[in-house]
C-alpha cells in the first residue's frame, strides 16, 4: 500500500461496507451477522494491538474499556424512538464517536497512573481497572446494573461495522507507519534509548492507551447495537483475555496477522460448531498446539525483534 | 524514498485481507436465510431450535434444561411425533456467554431454518434473543427465564416458569402468615437477575404484609464465601432469612450460617430445586422453605411417569430447570398440534391462547402478557428430604 | 465488638487459602518470570482429586480424622505434582526461550483446556466434597465461632509457609532455584539442570495449589470444574500485592486481600467486593511498585 | 566561530557545567561533588578506574537519574530534574555502553526516529496524511539518508539494525544519536570491544564528527590510547569523585592517577 494510497483504502472500505448493506437482504443473516463480531473483534484486536504490540504495554483491561463503549452508546440511542435512515445514521454515529469518546477517556485514566507500571505489574493493574468498570456497571441501577440493559434499536449493519473496523485499522495503520509513529515502536525496544533520542514516552503510552480504548469503546457501541442486550458479565476478563490471544496469535505488533487472527478466532468456534461440548476442548488445544506451532505468531513471516 | 515509509509487506497484507473478505462474502453470505416454515413441505422432521449454556460458569442449569427438554421430544418422538412428523431438536451451546445468543439463535433460524426456539435459562441471555426470534416471526418459549421483560420483547416471546413477582409474593406470604415471621433478612445474588428480581418482589410482599426486612446482603454466583455477609446478618437477630439463589451457592450458604451459629430458617425460590442442594448444605438446611413448580413427590400420574422417564434416562432426579424444559417442548408440540401447523403466526396464536394445559409443572395457562400462569408449590426440607407443604394459586 | 472480631476471624481464615494459592503463583513466577495461568485450575484438580481418591481411603483408613485427612491431601499434592510437571514439559518448556507473553497464551490455553475438560468429565454440576477431617467449632462463646477447619487451614498454612521457605533457603535445590530466578544465564553456567530445578518448581507449586484445593474444599465443601478461576485470579493478586516472587509477601498478600473483602462485604457493601482486592492493590503499587515487600529492580543503563 | 547557531551569543560560558553535582543509591554515592565544565566543540575525555562513577555521570547528565544534589547547566539553562526526552531536546545526545539500538527497526527507522526531534509533528499530521505530511516525511527521510551516506553506512539502510556488524551497530548509534542535531554528544565506550585498526577509525571518526558537526564531545572511554590520543582534556574520577584534570600529558604524570589505576 504506497501511501498515497492510504485514504483510498479507507473510501473503497466503506464503499464496499455500503454495497454490502445494501444488499443485506440477499445474504444469509447468519453469516453476515458473524461479519459484525468478525469486525468487531478486529477492531478490538488491532486497537489493542497499537498499546500491547507496538507500544510494548501490556493491557489485560481492554473489555472494560468496550464496556464503557457499550453502555454509553446504548443509552444514548435508547433515548430516542424509531427513526428514519439518515436520522438514526447520524444519531448512531454519534453515539459510537460518544461512546468511544468517553472510554477514551478512561483509558487516559488507568494509562496515567499505569506508566510508572511494567511487565506483569502493568498488566495485572489494567486487568483490576477492567474488573472495577465491570463492577462499577453492575451497580449502576439506572443501567440495569447486574441485570443488564436492552438495546432499543439493532442498528449495528455491515456499513457500520466494516467501516469501523477499516476505520481503526486505517488509524493505527496510519499511526504506526510515520516519522511519528515510530516512536510507539522505540519505546517497546528501548524505553531509555528512546527517551535519549527526544522521545517523551510517557506521551506516547498515553496516546497508545487513549487511540486503544477509543477504538475498543467504538467496538462496545457496535457490539450493543448488534446483540441488543448488555450485561456487565458481558465484559469480564475473560473478554480481555480473549482480545490479548488474538494480539498474541496474530503475532505483536503486526496489524495484518492481528487481523487475521481475529477473523480466524471468531470463524474457528462457529466452524467448531457441530461438535458441541468437545468444541471448546478442541478450541483450546487448537491455541496450545498452534503457539507451540508458530511462538511468533501466526502470521509473522519475516524476522522481527522479539517483542519484549 | 516511498518506500520507506510504508513497507511493502503492509501492502501485500491488504491485499490478501481484501482477497480473503470478498471469497468470505461470495462463498458464505450469499444465498438468502433458509425459509423458516415452507406450508407446501410438509414432510420430513420439526426442526425446533434450542440455546442452552451446555459450557460455562452455568452449565449445570443450561445442562438440566437440555436434558429435560431433549426427554420430552423423545417422549413426544415415540408417540408419533407432531402433525405426523417427527420433531427434531437443534441445540446449541452458548457457553453461558453475553453476545452468544444472539449468534446462535440467528445461527438456528437462518441457518438450519428452525420453526421455534427453546431457550434459555438466564433471563439476560433469553433476553438476546427474543428481539431476534420477535423480528423473524418465529416463536420463543423460554424454559425458566423469570424476568418480566423477557416476554415484553414482542407477542412472539413466551415462558412456562412463573415470573418473579408471583414468586416473591407467595413466599413472603408464606413467611408472614405461615411462618409467623417478622424480621427477615434477604441475601441477594447481585450477578443474577433472577435472584434480584425476587429479592425485590419478596421485600414489597413481606412489608406490605406487615413485616420488617431487617437487613439486606448481596453475594455474587460462583462465590463460596459468605461468612462476611451472614455473620453481618447475624448481628441483626432476623427471624429468617430470604436467599432467592441457585442451589449452586445456597447450599453452602446454610452451611456456613450453622457454623456461624446462625440458626434461623432459610427461604427460597425455585433455584433451590436440585438433586444436589441437600447433599452439600446437609443437616444445615432442615426446616428451610422454598417455593417451586413442582413437588417430584407429587403423586400425579403427570410429575411421577416424568420422574420415572427421566431417572431411567440420566439416572438422577430431575430438578427444576428439567421439568421446566421437559414443558416447553411439550407445551410447543400442543401449540402446533392445535394449530395444525409449524407456520409461526398460527403457532403463536395457538400458544397464546394455551389454557389448562396439564405440563409437569403445573396446570398451565398462558396470560394476556404471555406469561404462564400456574400454581406454586412450597417445600420444607426435612429429613434430609424435599416434603410437600401446600400449594398456592395464582 | 463480637462482630467485627468474626469478621476478622473469617477474613483470616479466607486469606490463609488466598495465600496458600498465591504462595505456588509467586514460587513459579520467581524462577521463570511468568504469569502460570493454570494455576487456579491445578487448584481445582486437587479438590477433585481428593473427591475421588477420599473413598479409596477411607475404606483403609476409616472415618473423618486428620490422620485420613492428611493422607487425601499428601496424594492430592502428588497427583497434581505430577500433573503440574507434565504440563511444563508439554506447553511451556518448548516456549522457555521465547517471550513470555507467548507462553502466557498456552498457559491460557491450557487453563481453558482443564476447565473444559473437567465440565466434560466432572460434570458442570456442584459435587459435594466429602468430609475428610472432623469439622466442627471449636470455639464457641459470646457469639463468635471458629471451626475446626479454620483452624486446620490457618495451620496447614503456616506449616507449609515455614517448609516452603526451609526449602529454598537451606537446601540444595533451593539454592539452585535461586540461583535460577536470579540469572539463569548464569546459573546455566555453573552446571545447574535448569530442566530439573524447573520441573521441580512447578511440581512444588502445583503441589501447593492441590493443598489449596483440598482445604479450599474442606471449608467450602462444594466443588466445581470452574471453581479454581476466582481464587486463582485472587490469589494472583495477592502475590502481586505482595512483591511478586516473595514467599512471605504472597502469604501477606493473601491475608491482606481475605480480611479486606470479607470486612468490605460485612460493613460496606458486598457488591464491590469484587473489586476491593483490585482496588487496594492499584493503590498499593501507585505507591510501591514493586509490591509490598517486593524488591525494587533498577534497570542498569 | 559559528555566529549563525543559537546560544552563539553566551559563547562565553561554557556549553555544560556541572557544579558539585551528586548522585546517590540509598547511601553508596556514584558521583559525588563533581564540577565539570565543558566548552563549546571541545572534546573531552572522562576516565577512572571500574566503577568510577563515568556512566553514572552520563546518567546524571542525561537525566536518567534526577541528581541527589549539585546544579547541571547546559547551554546556561538548568538540565536538573528534567526528563530524558526534555534533556534530548535541549541538545545533549548519548550512546550507550551496552549498545541499544531499537531492535525491532531498520537501520533507517533507528535514525528515522531521532530525527523526529527536530520536526514534530504529531498525531492529526500522521492520520491526514496531507501535503506537508509528505513533504515533511521526505525531508527526514533525505536527512536520514544523507547522514547515513556521510557515515557509509547508505547501503544497509533497509537491513535490520541488529544484523549490522558490531562496528556499524556502534556507528549507527552514534548516527542516531547525530540525526538529533545535539551541541553536545555523550559517547559510552565507543572503542570497546575494537580491535587496533578499528580503533584507530574510531578515533578518526570522532574527530571527523566534532569538525563536521560543531559538537561538543564527553567521551567515556577505557582505551587510554584512544583517550590521551584525542582528547584536549581529560578528567579522571575514582569513587564517583574527581582526582584530576588536565591535558593529556599532565594527566599521564599526575600522582593520584597513577595510584588510582595502580590500585585498581
Amino acid at each position: 500500500m504506497n501511501i498515497r494510497h492510504a485514504k483510498t483504502f479507507l473510501l473503497g472500505a466503506l464503499a464496499l461496507g455500503f454495497l454490502v448493506s445494501v444488499a443485506a437482504s440477499h445474504f444469509n443473516s447468519y453469516w453476515l451477522f458473524i461479519t459484525y463480531d468478525i469486525a468487531i473483534n478486529v477492531i478490538l484486536a488491532v486497537s489493542l494491538n497499537l498499546i500491547n504490540g507496538y507500544t510494548g504495554q501490556f493491557s489485560l483491561g481492554h473489555a472494560g474499556f468496550m464496556a464503557v463503549g457499550a453502555y454509553t452508546a446504548a443509552v444514548i440511542t435508547n433515548q430516542f424512538g424509531d427513526l428514519n435512515p439518515f436520522a438514526a445514521g447520524a444519531v448512531f454515529s454519534g453515539a459510537l464517536l460518544a461512546g468511544g469518546a468517553l472510554a477514551a477517556g478512561a483509558g487516559l485514566l488507568v494509562g496515567i497512573p499505569t506508566l510508572r507500571l511494567r511487565g506483569d505489574y502493568l498488566a495485572i493493574v489494567t486487568l483490576g481497572f477492567g474488573e472495577i468498570i465491570r463492577v462499577i456497571f453492575q451497580n449502576m441501577q439506572g443501567v440495569g446494573g447486574a441485570r443488564g440493559l436492552s438495546v432499543a434499536h439493532g442498528w449495528t449493519d455491515f456499513f457500520w461495522a466494516f467501516g469501523a473496523a477499516a476505520a481503526a485499522v486505517y488509524v493505527v495503520a496510519a499511526l504506526v507507519h510515520s516519522t511519528y509513529g515510530r516512536g510507539f515502536l522505540a519505546v517497546r525496544d528501548d524505553e531509555v534509548a528512546a527517551s535519549a533520542m527526544g522521545i517523551n514516552p510517557v506521551r506516547y503510552k498515553v496516546t497508545a492507551f487513549v487511540v486503544g480504548a477509543f477504538f475498543a469503546g467504538v467496538a462496545g457501541g457496535l457490539y450493543a447495537h448488534s446483540k441488543q442486550f448488555i450485561t456487565p458479565g458481558g465484559f469480564n476478563f475473560m473478554q480481555s483475555v480473549s482480545i490479548v490471544v488474538m494480539v498474541i496469535l496474530g503475532g505483536m505488533g503486526n496489524t495484518v496477522g492481528v487481523i487475521l487472527a481475529a477473523v480466524l478466532l471468531t470463524l474457528l468456534p462457529e466452524f467448531l460448531r457441530p461438535i458441541a461440548e468437545y468444541r471448546m476442548i478442541l478450541y483450546s488445544l487448537l491455541l496450545v498446539v498452534l503457539m507451540l506451532a508458530r511462538p511468533q505468531g501466526l502470521f509473522t513471516f519475516r524476522k522481527q525483534g522479539d517483542a519484549k | 524514498m516511498q518506500k520507506f515509509l510504508a513497507p511493502i509487506q503492509h501492502a501485500r497484507g491488504i491485499s490478501l485481507i481484501a482477497a480473503a473478505t470478498t471469497l468470505f462474502l461470495t462463498v458464505f453470505l450469499t444465498g438468502c436465510d433458509k425459509p423458516a416454515s415452507t406450508p407446501g413441505a410438509a414432510t420430513g422432521p420439526i426442526k425446533v431450535g434450542e440455546f442452552a449454556s451446555m459450557t460455562g460458569s452455568e452449565a449445570t442449569f443450561g445442562q438440566s434444561s437440555h436434558e429435560g427438554t431433549l426427554l420430552a421430544v423423545d417422549h413426544l418422538n415415540a408417540a408419533g411425533g407432531v402433525l405426523g412428523r417427527k420433531m427434531e431438536l437443534l441445540m446449541e451451546d452458548d457457553q453461558s456467554q453475553a453476545g452468544q445468543p444472539a449468534t446462535v439463535v440467528r445461527k438456528l433460524i437462518a441457518r438450519d431454518g428452525v420453526v421455534a426456539v427453546l431457550g434459555e435459562v438466564a433471563s439476560s441471555r433469553s433476553l438476546e434473543a427474543a428481539p431476534i426470534c420477535q423480528q423473524s416471526q418465529i416463536p420463543m418459549i423460554s424454559p425458566s427465564s423469570t424476568n418480566p421483560k423477557v416476554t415484553a420483547v414482542g407477542d412472539y416471546i413466551f415462558r412456562v416458569c412463573f415470573i418473579d413477582p408471583f414468586q416473591g409474593t407467595v413466599m413472603a406470604n408464606f413467611a408472614r402468615h405461615t411462618l409467623h415471621l417478622k424480621k427477615v433478612a434477604v441475601l441477594t445474588d447481585v450477578k443474577s437477575d433472577y435472584s434480584l428480581g425476587l429479592a425485590k418482589f419478596f421485600k414489597e410482599g413481606f412489608i406490605a404484609d406487615g413485616g420488617a426486612i431487617v437487613a439486606e446482603q448481596n453475594y455474587s454466583s460462583g462465590d463460596k464465601d459468605f461468612s462476611a455477609q451472614l455473620t453481618a446478618l447475624k448481628a441483626v437477630n432476623p427471624d429468617g432469612i430470604f436467599v432467592p439463589g441457585y442451589y449452586t451457592e445456597v447450599g453452602l450458604i446454610a452451611l456456613q450460617a450453622r457454623q456461624l451459629g446462625l440458626n434461623v430458617p432459610l427461604l427460597g425460590g425455585d433455584g433451590w430445586e436440585s438433586s444436589s442442594l441437600i447433599p452439600i448444605g446437609g443437616v444445615s438446611l432442615e426446616g428451610s422453605y422454598f417455593s417451586t413448580h413442582y413437588s417430584p413427590e407429587d403423586t400425579s400420574a403427570a410429575v411421577q411417569d416424568f420422574v420415572k422417564a427421566f431417572r431411567a434416562k440420566y439416572n438422577e432426579t430431575p430438578n427444576a430447570m428439567a421439568a421446566l424444559g421437559y414443558d416447553s417442548a411439550m407445551i410447543l408440540a400442543d401449540a402446533m398440534k392445535r394449530a395444525g401447523t409449524t407456520d409461526g403466526a398460527k403457532v403463536r396464536d395457538a400458544l397464546a391462547a394455551t389454557k389448562d394445559f396439564q405440563g409437569v409443572t403445573g396446570k398451565i395457562t398462558m396470560d394476556a402478557d404471555r406469561n404462564a400462569s400456574k400454581p406454586a408449590v412450597i417445600l420444607a426440607i426435612r429429613d434430609g428430604q424435599f416434603k410437600y407443604v401446600e400449594t398456592v394459586s395464582p | 465488638m463480637t462482630e467485627l472480631l468474626q469478621q476478622l476471624i473469617n477474613g483470616l481464615a479466607l486469606g490463609s487459602i488466598l495465600a496458600l494459592i498465591a504462595l505456588g503463583y509467586t514460587m513459579v513466577y520467581g524462577i521463570l518470570r511468568f504469569i502460570n495461568f493454570a494455576h487456579g485450575d491445578l487448584f481445582m484438580l486437587g479438590a477433585f482429586a481428593g473427591f475421588y481418591i477420599s473413598p479409596a481411603v477411607a475404606a483403609v483408613l476409616p472415618g473423618p480424622s486428620l490422620g485420613s485427612g492428611l493422607v487425601v491431601l499428601g496424594l492430592a499434592m502428588l497427583i497434581c505434582a505430577v500433573l503440574g510437571v507434565v504440563i511444563e514439559r508439554v506447553a511451556y518448556r518448548p516456549l522457555r526461550r521465547r517471550p513470555k507473553l507467548t507462553v502466557l497464551i498456552t498457559a491460557i490455553g491450557i487453563s481453558l483446556f482443564l476447565e473444559n475438560t473437567g465440565q466434560l468429565v466432572f460434570g458442570a454440576t456442584p459435587k459435594k466434597f466429602p468430609e475428610i477431617i472432623p469439622v466442627y467449632p471449636v470455639l464457641k462463646f459470646g457469639g463468635l465461632s471458629i471451626t475446626s477447619s479454620q483452624l486446620i487451614v490457618l495451620g496447614v498454612t503456616l506449616l507449609l509457609l515455614v517448609a516452603l521457605r526451609h526449602i529454598v533457603l537451606k537446601t540444595r535445590m533451593g539454592m539452585a532455584m535461586r540461583a535460577l530466578a536470579f540469572n539463569p544465564e548464569a546459573a546455566a553456567l555453573m552446571g545447574i539442570n535448569t530442566d530439573w530445578i524447573v520441573s521441580f518448581t512447578f511440581g512444588l507449586g502445583s503441589a501447593l495449589a492441590a493443598a489449596a484445593g483440598i482445604l479450599f474444599a474442606i471449608v467450602y465443601p462444594s466443588i466445581d470444574p470452574l471453581m479454581g478461576i476466582l481464587p486463582g485470579l485472587k490469589a494472583f493478586v495477592a502475590a502481586v500485592l505482595g512483591g511478586i516472587g516473595n514467599l512471605p509477601g504472597a502469604a501477606l498478600g493473601g491475608i491482606l486481600i481475605g480480611v479486606t473483602e470479607t470486612l468490605v462485604a460485612g460493613y460496606l457493601s458486598s457488591t464491590y467486593r469484587d473489586a476491593i482486592a483490585f482496588g487496594i492493590l492499584i493503590v498499593i503499587l501507585l505507591v510501591k511498585p514493586s509490591g509490598l515487600l517486593g524488591k525494587k529492580e533498577i534497570e542498569k543503563v | 566561530m559559528n555566529p549563525a547557531r543559537p546560544g552563539a551569543e553566551k559563547f562565553d560560558s561554557p556549553l555544560l557545567q556541572l557544579d558539585k553535582a551528586t548522585l546517590r543509591f540509598g547511601g553508596l554515592a556514584a558521583v559525588s561533588d563533581l564540577d565539570l565544565s565543558l566548552g563549546r566543540n571541545e572534546l573531552v575525555g572522562l576516565i577512572g578506574p571500574n566503577g568510577a562513577g563515568k556512566t553514572s555521570a552520563f546518567n546524571l547528565i542525561t537525566g536518567v537519574y534526577p541528581p541527589s544534589g549539585g546544579s547541571i547547566l547546559f547551554d546556561g539553562r538548568p538540565m536538573a530534574n528534567r526528563k530524558p526526552h526534555q534533556i534530548a531536546r535541549a541538545g545533549i545526545a548519548r550512546t550507550f555502553q551496552n549498545i541499544r539500538l531499537f531492535a525491532s527497526m531498520t537501520v533507517f527507522d533507528n535514525v528515522r526516529t531521532a530525527a523526529r526531534l527536530h520536526c514534530p509533528r504529531g498525531v492529526r499530521n500522521a492520520l491526514w496524511r496531507g501535503r506537508s505530511f509528505r513533504d515533511g516525511e521526505k525531508e527526514i527521510s533525505g536527512q536520514v539518508m544523507e547522514l547515513l551516506e556521510i557515515f557509509q553506512l547508505g547501503k544497509f539502510h533497509a537491513a535490520a539494525a541488529t544484523s549490522l556488524s558490531y562496528g556499524d551497530q556502534r556507528r549507527l548509534e552514534i548516527i542516531r544519536a547525530l540525526a538529533t542535531k545535539p551541541k553536545l554528544l555523550l559517547l559510552d565506550e565507543p572503542a570497546a570491544g575494537m580491535n587496533a585498526t578499528e580503533k584507530a577509525e574510531l578515533m578518526r571518526l570522532i574527530q571527523f564528527i566534532k569538525d563536521r558537526f560543531q559538537v561538543s564531545i564527553l567521551l567515556v572511554e577505557h582505551d587510554m590510547k584512544v583517550v590521551m590520543g584525542i582528547c584536549e582534556r581529560i578528567v579522571v574520577l575514582d569513587y564517583g569523585m574527581k582526582i584530576a584534570e588536565g591535558t593529556p600529558a599532565e594527566i599521564r604524570a599526575h600522582p593520584k592517577v597513577i595510584e588510582a589505576y595502580l590500585g585498581d
